[in-house]
């Protein structure tokens, strides 16, 4: 009578994601009564943090919310703090945030597709289990993840908090030496990002259509990442100064995540939203590579999301290559900037999705208020949508172990960030 | 040695073509980050032109104008030491076998020529210390060595001293008197080369050098003496051995112990100071090992460590030690003063402590 | 007789998770330490087993609920070597800031239901709640520090660390001190050498994220900086971020924050 | 050129426990060659290394006649002498030496001869005992006085105990606190200049906490003995034992090179200065 079974599941860490969560399942009569996303990082409160310090010291301290994307959140910092001064940045300072920026997806991304999400559709327990059967492809993946790291350095000094970025540009330009020497790595890994595309796409990927509104930045001419309007599938176009407009945050009791709704609904923002949204925006080799897998984007299947992880890869290398493309060291690699009060957004895409700051500066250029909304938090709505449809098809009859691993998998799969999220997941399935 | 010649400035590009010819990499004064540092010049365009400095007791700052002049600046934050005593390097490395036997490999840094154009004389003094201490014991070294024997230095003589610079009072300088190969006295039209050595001689002799006129000359010794006669600063003695000996226990060194962030940066932009830490870094499945040297000094608690106890744990010991080995327990090892007046460690002290009033706020009237 | 492989635990406790990288981001070397030793429990690597008894463990994060402060307790009988990596396990973090103010206030102003956030008033590091064998300082610390701790562990020798300032590490690489040629706030000359002397090689000012050194004479510094053109407050500032729960600091970000308030005739 | 910083590889052929935390290893290089070549004076120093740790100073014990073996008697105090207690026979090591400079045993040849050390067993200095020992028609009346903080911190007890049973031979200990059984005096180790006879002309050799040699040296120059008759084994932080790296100056004198060990004279002005 395995229907009528009571479950109650619960898996107290969650292996390979970001930060901590735990998910809590109650399954009554065959239903599942409750099903929670825990996030317990505890708040870490950066919002009340940055009250009353100077607009340099901003990027430096919101690297820290999170060690896998520092540079999305100096990015969206600077941005909203030069909206706030009227600086816009030169055409080498931008070019230059797009490089950086680049060196943060190819390494996250790398390291979701080969650290975090590959093991899980290969049927191992780590990397280090699947390096044993499978040598080249880590290898591979180690050296992007590797290469992705040492594009951020080469502007930051170190991948994670990197201390380059500041208002108005960088604190120092690379040397034209150092960016050849970047270039010829970058051009010697593009093969192997190209044949990464294909390879997730090969994997066992559960076939999972499913209903969700993305949510991404869109650019004129660019794939978003830096700047852009705010745009859904639903048919939303807003300026990033309107988002508090269209989206909302409220709390659960479970949760020190916020959650964010547009328009009531939860939404998905990330690379497989970015790519839903923005496919003719993607450089041709990717688009082509895309093509080869014989997926149709934009793709309804949230698995895809690791094939859209790796196009990301493959177009953010090729993003750098151009734009170091004839690279010279400006006069003065920052423009100074001149403090004055204001409110300003910041918007850019972290390699998890949508990252949104605003600030209320004074004068002087203290912050009064700051307001963060990381992708994470935008997503978890989502993640917990999705997980009720997943184990209700996978059955809930199922044993509490394969329970786990599919909720895990799908949660692994959104590649929460639980540090951004400012809290975090361990899971739990009660069954009565 | 052949009589000094005149290299009219337009040529100083030959001087460039003559040591790249002779196989040498050349190294000469650049701006870089706010200050004048020896790096590789691609051309004689590379130099320093109408760059002055201005130099306080923490604090360095560079200004520009319309003079022709390359070399119209005090020393920058280096000297000659980190070309020939590296700031870090590896001795050798280990390798362990799978028996447990361990294979030993020398490494030596790779031996290239290198020549150093702008040289001053308070760099060339401290390079002599540097010398006796790496190369003249009965244990030389060898990768100090290397880098030396395949040293050519072109000296100039020192026009423009600093607020900071007290060469004159050490006698090390302002004009370089020995131990260059070539010797460069600035002037707005060119310069007056000197050949020093053997080496210098021959580039001498190939760079088709103009007569000079005695006139030029006097100009030159007129600017050179007008330096020394500048500077503000001086040492109360050239020995202060005994004096500081006798004073070890100065209120003065808890004073400055208040004020001494023991940070390091005074001896390690000393071109004198050579202390250097031995560390090891193995590789992490221990299949081999490097054993390197850094920098180290004696303001730092790893300097005067020996199994639990720290000799010198707080900073009026360390500040006491600076300043006892500089200007007194030098003279017993090499027999005069470890300080050459270049005045570093007053500009790049961050708190801008001034040995120069330090020693004389110690030794008192008590010198001779 | 093959001697049992070497059982090595990664926990997480409040952070950014940036310390953790320190071993994602090894590469091949991460494969390296995968067969050197047994990971029995990284959860963000693969391996659960946060109960497991181990010879080393690596605690990132700082402790910030009650739940965090049994958790600690269990890891120290559970651990042979228990080691800090990062600025949150070793002095706090950036969030021991709320420490210095009303924690629980600030939790009211973010979460419109204050009550569900079960959280203690303090961030702190965690030496303050077990003993601790060795701390690795740095926001974020580096691959090669640990890894060295690890080679030494295994060496059966207790790890070496690093003690130099950031001025005697900025010299060797022969970068320009932006204190004195810039007139930068630089705070190296009191923080722990270890990051490669990063920011001044970057032509910018040291922001301490390595701690405080051995020795180090805030108030001198301090002064100093007040020299350069900082008020008292932004003097305070300068102590009282990424390590403002260390000591050294925090006192002096306190002295410099009574000037501000209460200067001196 | 040489590369004096480059060890060469020994084996350890025994390895002797003397106490808890004290241990000798018996060590030959594995090329013997080198071996053959290795020559050394009681009181001068090794460089030892362990594999992937680093380098420390450790005097030589053994008898400097004896071409087939070096002896290095260990505190295990940390990291490298930790990792060192932990070797067994067979293993390998890095060696370099000998540095510095002796003891003045030619000074000491048909003289009286005082050997003075304290805290925990002071190998240089049990060095020259052996040495003495094997030759001892060439030398006058040995004294062995050792002081200890605490009884229980005397190793080699049987040692002191045989060597007090030799002719011609007084052996004084004490303790500064003094324990159930302790068969020596309690009290400084100066206490023991009143046991025993000690000729103004004896030849003084000394090892030991410096405060310890700054009192005892005052006693003896009360008690008549020469300035120059006084001999110091001194210790300070060595990285690179030949005069380089700088850390063990004490004053003028890099103790490495002009030392370990040194006539009174010529340290007398830094002895217990605090900070030298
Ligand atoms: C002349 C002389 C003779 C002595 N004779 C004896 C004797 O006979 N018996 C005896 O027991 N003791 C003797 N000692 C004392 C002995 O040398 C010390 O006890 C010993 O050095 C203590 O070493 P340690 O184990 O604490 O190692 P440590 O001092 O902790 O480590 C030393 C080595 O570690 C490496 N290291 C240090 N810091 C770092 C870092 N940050 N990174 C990487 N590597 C690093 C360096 O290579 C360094 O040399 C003698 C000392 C002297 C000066
Ligand atoms: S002891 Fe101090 S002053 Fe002397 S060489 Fe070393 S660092 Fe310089
Ligand atoms: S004198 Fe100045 S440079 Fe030297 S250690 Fe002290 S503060 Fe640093
Ligand atoms: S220089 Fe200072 S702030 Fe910058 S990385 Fe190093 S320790 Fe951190």
């Amino acid at each position: 009578m395995t229907q009528s079974r009571e479950i109650s599941l619960s898996v107290p860490v969650l292996a390979r994601v970001e930060g901590e969560g735990a998910l809590d399942l109650e399954v009554h009569g065959g239903h599942i009564e409750t099903l929670r996303l825990r996030i317990f990082e505890p708040p870490r409160l950066f919002e009340k943090f940055l009250e009353g310090r100077e607009y340099q010291e901003v990027p430096d301290m919101v690297a820290r919310i999170c060690g896998i994307c520092p540079v999305a959140y100096q990015m969206s910092a600077v941005q909203a703090i030069e909206g706030i001064f009227g600086l816009a940045p030169d055409p080498w300072v931008r070019a230059m945030r797009r490089v950086f920026y680049c060196g943060e997806w190819i390494q996250s991304h790398s390291l979701h597709i080969h650290l975090l999400a590959a093991p899980d559709f290969l049927g191992y327990g780590s990397v280090a289990e699947m390096a044993r059967a499978h040598p080249d492809t880590v290898r591979r993946g180690l050296a992007l993840q590797a290469l992705g790291n040492e594009i951020i350095r080469l502007f930051g000094g170190r991948s994670v908090h990197p201390v380059g970025a500041r208002v108005g540009g960088f604190h120092r330009a690379p040397s034209r030496a150092e960016v050849a020497a970047l270039q010829e790595q970058v051009g010697a890994a593009l093969p192997g990002a190209e044949a990464l595309v294909a390879w997730t796409a090969s994997l066992n990927l559960p076939n999972d259509a499913q209903d969700f509104v993305s949510v991404a930045l869109r650019h004129p001419d660019e794939y978003p990442m830096n700047e852009g309007r705010i745009v859904s599938s639903g048919g939303l176009d807003i300026p990033i100064s309107d988002y508090e407009a269209h989206f909302v945050e409220h709390q659960e009791p479970h949760s020190t995540a916020l959650y964010a709704s547009l328009e009531g609904r939860p939404y998905l923002v990330g690379p497989l939203a970015r790519l839903n949204l923005n496919l003719d925006r993607l450089h041709t080799p990717v688009r082509e590579a895309l093509g080869r897998t014989g997926i149709a984007f934009p793709s309804r299947n949230m698995f895809h999301s690791i094939v859209a992880r790796a196009a990301e890869i493959h177009h953010a290398l090729l993003e750098v290559t151009r734009l170091l493309e004839d690279y010279s060291a400006p006069e003065a690699p920052f423009a100074p900037a001149t403090p004055r009060s204001g409110t300003g957004h910041g918007c850019t895409e972290a390699p998890r999705g949508l990252l949104w700051h605003r600030y209320d500066l004074d004068a002087a250029g203290q912050v009064r208020h700051a307001r963060i909304v990381p992708p994470t938090s935008q997503n978890q709505a989502r993640i917990e949508a999705d997980l009720r449809r997943s184990l209700e098809t996978l059955g809930l009859e199922r044993d509490d172990e394969a329970l786990r691993q599919q909720a895990e998998m799908v949660i692994r799969n959104y590649d929460p960030c639980i540090s951004c999220a400012t809290h975090f997941l361990t899971v739990r399935v009660g069954r009565r | 040695m052949a009589e000094p010649g005149f290299l009219p400035r337009p040529r100083f590009r030959h001087l460039l073509a003559a040591l790249t010819a002779a196989g040498y990499r050349c190294l000469g004064p650049k701006v870089r980050d706010g200050a004048i540092v020896y790096e590789e010049l691609d051309s004689a365009d590379d130099l320093p032109r109408g760059v002055h400095d201005h130099q306080q007791p923490g604090a360095y700052r560079l200004q520009r104008d319309d003079s022709p002049r390359c070399f119209a600046w005090a020393n920058g934050p280096q000297a000659l030491k980190p070309l020939l005593f590296a700031p870090r390097e590896i001795l050798w490395t280990s390798a362990a076998g799978s028996d447990g036997a361990i294979a030993f490999h020398p490494q030596m840094p790779e031996a290239l020529p290198t020549a150093v154009i702008g040289v001053r004389a308070c760099d060339l003094a401290a390079l002599r210390l540097q010398d006796q201490h790496f190369l003249e014991g009965p244990f030389p070294d060898p990768h100090y060595g290397v880098r030396r024997g395949n040293l050519f230095l072109v000296a100039v003589h020192c026009t423009h001293p600093a607020a900071t610079c007290f060469c004159a009072s050490t006698g090390d300088g302002p004009r370089a008197e020995s131990g260059f190969d070539l010797a460069l006295a600035e002037l707005d039209e060119g310069f007056i080369v000197t050949a020093g050595s053997p080496k210098g001689e021959v580039l001498f002799g190939q760079l088709l050098l103009e007569a000079l006129d005695p006139a030029q000359q006097a100009t030159a010794d007129g600017e050179i003496a007008a330096a020394a006669q500048a500077q503000q600063r001086t040492l109360p003695s050239r020995n202060l051995r005994d004096s500081l000996f006798a004073n070890l226990h100065h209120p003065r060194w808890d004073d400055v112990a208040q004020r001494c962030l023991s940070c390091a940066n005074c001896s390690s932009v000393c071109p004198t100071c050579f202390c250097h830490a031995e560390m090891e870094e193995p590789a992490l499945d221990g299949s081999h090992s490097a054993h390197y040297r850094q920098w180290d000094s004696c303001f730092t608690e790893g300097h005067s460590y020996i199994h639990g106890i720290v000799i010198r744990a707080d900073t009026r010991l360390r500040y006491r030690q600076w300043l006892t080995h500089k200007l007194g327990s030098w003279h017993d090892q090499y027999g005069r003063s470890g300080c050459v007046g270049c005045g570093r460690c007053i500009a790049w002290c961050p708190v801008g402590i001034d040995i120069t009033e330090e020693a004389a706020a110690v030794c008192g009237g008590d010198h001779a | 007789m093959a001697a049992a492989k070497a059982r090595l635990a990664v926990h997480k406790f409040s952070s950014c998770d940036g310390c953790q990288l320190a071993f994602l981001n090894l590469g091949e070397d991460l494969l390296r330490l995968a067969e050197l030793v047994e990971i029995v429990h990284f959860a963000e690597a693969g391996p659960v087993d946060p109960e497991a008894p181990v010879d080393i463990a690596f605690v990132e994060g700082s402790i910030s609920t009650p739940e965090d402060e049994e958790r600690i307790r269990q890891i120290r009988k559970n651990s042979r070597w228990l080691i800090t990596i990062g600025a949150c396990a070793t002095a706090g973090g950036l969030q021991a800031l709320r420490n210095l103010a009303d924690g629980p206030g600030w939790i009211a102003e973010i979460y419109a239901q204050p009550g569900y956030i079960h959280s203690l008033a303090t961030s702190t590091p965690i030496a303050a709640h077990v003993p601790v064998d060795l701390e690795l300082w740095g926001c974020p610390v580096n691959g090669r520090q640990v890894l060295g701790a690890v080679r030494a562990l295994l060496f059966g020798v207790v790890p070496a660390l690093e003690q130099d300032k950031v001025c005697l590490e900025c010299k060797r690489h022969q970068a320009v001190c932006v204190l004195v040629a810039k007139g930068l706030p630089c705070m190296g000359p009191v923080t722990l050498a270890g990051c490669g002397a990063l920011c001044p090689r970057f032509g910018r000012d040291c922001y301490a994220c390595y701690g405080p050194a051995e020795n180090p004479n805030a108030a001198a510094l301090g002064r100093r900086l007040e020299g350069l053109g900082l008020v008292p407050e932004a003097v305070a500032r300068r102590f009282l971020f990424i390590n403002n729960g260390a000591p050294d600091f925090a006192e002096a970000g306190r002295h410099w924050q009574e000037q501000a308030h209460d200067p001196e005739p | 050129m040489l590369d004096p910083y480059l060890p060469d590889e020994v084996e350890v052929l025994e390895r002797i426990q003397e106490s808890p935390t004290i241990f000798t290893l018996r060590l030959a290089f594995t090329d013997p060659e080198i071996q053959a070549r290795y020559r050394f004076q009681p009181g001068q120093f090794n460089m030892v290394y362990l594999y992937g740790v680093g380098e420390v100073p450790i005097s030589i014990v053994s008898d400097p006649e004896d071409e087939h073996l070096i002896d290095h008697t260990i505190r295990a105090v940390g990291r490298v002498t930790q990792g060192l207690a932990l070797l067994g026979k067979g293993a390998r090591l890095g060696l370099r030496g000998p540095y510095g400079r002796g003891w003045p045993l030619q000074l000491a040849e048909g003289r009286d001869i005082v050997l003075l050390t304290g805290g925990l067993g002071c190998a240089p200095v049990v060095s020259v005992i052996h040495y003495i020992l094997r030759r001892r028609e060439r030398f006058g009346r040995l004294t062995i006085l050792q002081g200890v903080k605490h009884t229980d911190d005397l190793i080699w007890r049987a040692q002191y105990e045989a060597w007090s049973r030799l002719p011609d031979v007084q052996v004084g200990l004490a303790a500064d606190v003094g324990g159930p059984g302790w068969f020596g005096q309690v009290g400084p180790v100066t206490v023991l200049f009143d046991r025993v006879h000690i000729d103004p002309g004896a030849l003084m050799m000394m090892c030991g906490p410096e405060p310890m040699m700054r009192a005892a040296v005052q006693e003896l120059r009360r008690r008549g003995v020469a300035e120059e008759d006084l001999w110091l084994s001194m210790e300070r932080s060595m990285h690179c034992a030949i005069g380089h790296c700088g850390h063990c100056q004490m004053g003028g004198n890099f103790v490495c090179r002009n030392g370990p060990v040194f006539p009174y004279p010529e340290i007398q002005a830094l002895l217990g200065e605090r900070g030298f």
